[in-house]
């Protein structure tokens, strides 16, 4: 019998295929496609202390095998989400991450301390690729002081033993530096990569075709660019462990991501192609890892990383 | 009116007509059962540019009309304008070709229990899922007075068995090629009167549909628009479709048009809101 | 009469599409599909001072819309490129775009020592997107300290007024930083953007698929990393030419860097796909140009970054 | 036998036939004028995918015949393996559809001017390009040898027309579905001493090109093969596709395959040099 099971920190998941983070809601919508259960986790959209409207429209681009998109991390708010959200992903049975972002160290604090009772939750990805309100819009994740400022509030608010996996982004000079502070700060895994920052211009307009300007440009594209990254930070620091994500649209792009160094695989613009992306992605990639002889996720997990015998 | 269409389903169907008509491509795709469930207003999404394209979105198209002919017989039409690259290689595509669509999709047009007067307006291919909720009127016995308006003669699509359901049709087009020239908006306020009109519907650019629902406003005519936004993913998981629409509480939200969509309240939209939240938009701070 | 001319820093071209470093060798190949000087100029693969072998194969892995090389900066060393490319460029009547690249600080001022007093080169590129040998590979671009000590070598040792245009890396957590930090040493005009460090797993041989493991993307999956990196450097900048690229195959392409910024648009990849890329990628943009109303590239140049007028 | 192939040229060149012909696809395209220019040994370079294409890349193929019939009737064939995205969808277009194509790109197979005796190898679709080579030998007087191999029966590409010009023909799978079960090395040195073979040229994987080598460096006789390296632009511009060949200088360099080859002489490659510069390369340190 293959085993498909994965960890994150010390949470376990049946498989290793989830959503990502922004790109299935609260997996509502998903859900008359296929079951969440089917599901190694349903990854939430990152949720922040207060409802946001998010930014103006357009909000998207399509480009080259990919998209651009500024939503601005539109959402109720944590109370309405633990509320309504919560519950009824509870009832379909099926895993749960919660993404939280906040615009403030004392955000990241408190959103972590609202989740800490909360039944029913198996990780908290903590999105740090947002803006910093009180460092002039700076994002967390670009600078290894509030990278670790902000997992370092959730890690003592947190308590017990939820794992925290902090979402990083790959606009950086060295995600390896990133990732090693977030790690000495608490990070039981690492959520890699965040989407990439990119502008479209309208030709017609002559403008910025978002309205936000600048947006974070995800899809097949960067795939090569999330491929390098998980497979550094798993160089580095092979013990922690990796939600790899970031172009996945096949089971044999996934299994690239696993044998970089990701443990489990979020799959989030596939499924605006493909409302049934994410199953299809996982049937094809045990499959594939049948194919290739092993008998377990885990055997794959970094295998590029083996050194070569007698070239 | 709101929320997912839970009828909605993914099929791979054939392409079973791919004609031109004026600037359009009249398109017929196989769909087996999920035709049953179409609903004027309802739109289908479709991925475009084969098995190793660069376009990883689908495009959305309103449904022009359904037939429910049984598990294998069901079909479902659109009117395709080729534009972008997505559209122009859809209508390239050959009868026989297999698509990967999804339907039916999003809100629709709210029908009338009375028999009351409807006035149809459409902008460009806007006029595709009017035909449809013409027939579904008619057969309700209202009245239904159309007006369909584009830049150019080509641009109308008004194929001769739509025409059959409504009693009047008034075409305008901005170059004069057909009909009246100038733009819907200029007949309307006449239109409205002379027939006592009850209710718009309307479909079409963006600007069209908020010059209509000024007018309607003014003249305190009920208003339904098919919008078109910008969509990732259709059914509801991206969020960048959204547009901000005042709710029955007052409250504006940006709601996605996909989903709390296409067809909307007009009166309830925050129109000339493109690039910038409407001040007191809930979670905007 | 439509006028096609631009500059960067004081040299003048006839019109902006150039070829890009590393992506039409010395030139020679390209001439037997069309006449160089139809080009604004020819970029010639980055030379350094002694020949080079480059990296083993493989070298390139084709990705979504892109590709992925690591060819390791081939070539016969400024000798011999002095000796003989030089000279049969110059016959061709091309302009001529020299690109360099070192391992230290001293190899840059050789390098320019060496081009200074050679007749018929339009500018100098300088391609700081290079591992420095003297700094644990670290490329000088991804620094703000040495990549100022690269192009401060340069200009010190150039003399006379041939342009210095910095090629800067995406790969930094602020490239306007990294920007201001080589104007400031003497950069007269940058080119951005080079390729984005990726990597591609090899699903067969469960191994990275380029011998060198990471490699550059390029492409139009970067398309939009270019178009965001040319956008805040010109905000940033504005006086500052750049000479821009990344993932440009059509005119539409070319007038979305233009507009963002870019005074002048090197084509690369696309010829790859196309041999006469290039041309079609000129004939296209002055067509949209003209089509849009403008009677200049100049009027274009940055055109997204003009104020809103009642909105 | 070494530069830029000065004939090269770029045309969009319709389909004219495509046949399934055992695990491959015969393609025949209409080329016009070039097709004169074209030499056993040089390949072409399509552009795959269609317009919004995600293969930004062309894919080479060995020039299987090539008919020159005037401005209008030049024909240039090949032989494809479906094998990934590009591939497949070139095997999957049908007869009219026009692709971007660029040819002939290469070096060709040298020819001798004496009347003597070949052994053609081809392994899997390596046999393509041998029986135009075959062909121009015979016509020079040469007794020609032939071995095919494959994995299995459906892969071995021989058809009977392009048999005519040799003298003999062998052929191994390792599966042993057709001809000797084992592989084109395991028959060499035996038809290289029967027929006393003068030269051998090779088209196929690389691993089996490296094995005749060496066989042929045993043996003592010439060793023409066409190699194989990934390439991404075909024309010399990218220097993706090199290979450390010595050169008659006694100095090894890697050589770009797509301008220095495909066809290069079997003893001056450094062979199993994957994923290493072998030591001693010009310019390494
Ligand atoms: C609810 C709905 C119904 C529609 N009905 C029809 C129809 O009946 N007939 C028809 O021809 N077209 C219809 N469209 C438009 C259609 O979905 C495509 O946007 C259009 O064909 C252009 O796509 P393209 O690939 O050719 O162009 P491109 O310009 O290449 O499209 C690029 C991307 O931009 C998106 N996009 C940008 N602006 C808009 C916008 N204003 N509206 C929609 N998408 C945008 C596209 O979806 C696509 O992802 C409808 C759109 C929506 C949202
Ligand atoms: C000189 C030459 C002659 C060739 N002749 C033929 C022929 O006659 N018939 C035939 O079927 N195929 C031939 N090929 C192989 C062909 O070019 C394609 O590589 C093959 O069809 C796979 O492409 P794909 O898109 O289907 O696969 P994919 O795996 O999707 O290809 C992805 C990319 O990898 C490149 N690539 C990776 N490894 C190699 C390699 N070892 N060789 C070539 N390209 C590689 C491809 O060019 C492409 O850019 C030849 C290749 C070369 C270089
Ligand atoms: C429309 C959209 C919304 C997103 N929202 C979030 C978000 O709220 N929080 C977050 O951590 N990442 C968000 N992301 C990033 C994705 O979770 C993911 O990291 C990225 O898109 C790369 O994966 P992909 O290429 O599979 O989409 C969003 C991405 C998209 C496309
Ligand atoms: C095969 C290849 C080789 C390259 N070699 C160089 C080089 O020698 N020097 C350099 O500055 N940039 C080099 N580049 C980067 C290009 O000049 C260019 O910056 C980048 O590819 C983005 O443009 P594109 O998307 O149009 O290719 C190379 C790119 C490729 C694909
Ligand atoms: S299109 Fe994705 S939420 Fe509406
Ligand atoms: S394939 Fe580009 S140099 Fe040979």
């Amino acid at each position: 019998m293959f085993n498909f099971r994965t960890s994150l920190g010390q949470a376990e998941f049946e498989n290793p295929i989830f959503t990502a983070s922004g790109c299935a809601g609260s997996g509502k919508e998903l859900a008359q496609f296929f079951d969440l259960t089917e599901l190694g986790a349903v990854v939430t959209k990152s949720i922040m202390l207060k409802a946001r409207s998010g930014r103006a429209t357009p909000r998207m681009a399509e480009t080259p095998s990919g998209m651009l998109n500024s939503i601005g991390l539109q959402g109720p708010g944590i109370d309405l989400f633990l509320e309504k959200d919560i519950p009824w992903l509870r009832e379909q049975g099926a895993r749960i991450v919660v993404s939280i972002a906040g615009e403030s160290v004392e955000d990241y604090a408190i959103l972590a301390r609202k989740l800490r009772a909360v039944q029913g939750i198996s990780a908290l990805e903590v999105n740090i690729s947002c803006p910093n309100v009180e460092n002039r819009g700076q994002v967390f994740a670009c600078q290894p002081a509030t990278a670790r400022a902000a997992i370092e509030a959730v890690r003592r608010n947190i308590g017990g033993d939820l794992p925290i996996i902090a979402k990083l982004t790959p606009d950086v000079t060295s995600i390896v530096e990133i990732a090693e502070e977030v790690v000495a700060a608490g990070a039981d895994a690492l959520a890699l990569i965040n989407t990439v920052l990119g502008m479209v211009i309208d030709i017609n307009t002559m403008r910025p075709k978002l309205a936000g300007k600048t947006g974070g440009l995800s899809g097949p594209a960067i795939r090569p660019i999330a491929v390098r990254a998980i497979y550094q930070v798993h160089e580095a620091l092979p013990n922690v462990k990796i939600l790899g994500m970031g172009g996945v649209a096949s089971g044999r792009d996934a299994l690239e991501l696993i044998l970089a160094g990701a443990s489990a695989v979020s799959v989030g613009t596939a499924t605006f192609g493909n409302p049934t992306a994410v199953i299809k992605i996982k049937e094809e990639l045990q499959n594939e890892l049948i194919a290739h002889g092993f008998d377990s996720l885990r055997e794959a997990v970094g295998y590029a990383h083996r050194k070569e015998v007698n070239l | 009116m709101m929320g997912i269409n839970k009828n909605a389903s993914q099929v791979i169907a054939e392409i079973v007509s791919n004609k031109k008509v004026g600037a359009y491509h009249h398109m017929v795709f196989a769909v087996g059962e999920l035709a049953k469930f179409a609903k004027p207003g309802n739109f289908v999404a479709i991925a475009v540019g084969g098995e190793s394209s660069s376009m990883v979105l689908r495009r959305a198209f309103a449904i022009y009309r359904a037939f429910d002919r049984g598990t294998n017989g069901g079909l479902l039409e659109i009117v395709v304008a080729p534009h972008g690259a997505g559209s122009t290689w859809l209508t390239n595509q050959s009868v026989g070709f297999k698509v990967d669509l999804i339907a039916p999709l999003g809100t629709a047009f709210g029908i009338p229990t009375e028999p009351i007067r409807a006035l149809l307006v459409g902008g460009g291919y806007g006029s595709a899922p009017l035909f449809g909720l013409s027939e579904v009127l008619k057969n309700r016995g209202c009245r239904v007075d159309m007006v369909l308006g584009a830049s150019t003669a080509m641009k109308i699509y008004a194929p001769l068995d739509g025409k059959r359901s409504v009693s009047s049709l008034t075409i305008t087009t901005e170059d004069g090629t057909t009909g009246i020239t100038g733009k819907v908006t200029d007949v309307l306020p006449g239109i409205i009167e002379t027939n006592q009109i009850d209710i718009i519907y309307s479909c079409g650019p963006m600007g069209m549909l908020e010059a209509i629902n000024q007018i309607a406003a003014e003249l305190g005519v009920v208003h339904q628009c098919a919008v078109e936004e910008a969509m990732a993913c259709g059914i509801g998981v991206c969020m960048t479709c959204v547009l901000p629409i005042r709710g029955e509480d007052g409250e504006i939200r940006m709601l996605r048009s996909c989903i709390d969509g296409p067809v909307v309240d007009g009166s309830s939209v925050i129109w000339s809101s493109k690039r910038q939240i409407p001040e007191g938009t809930w979670g905007a701070n």
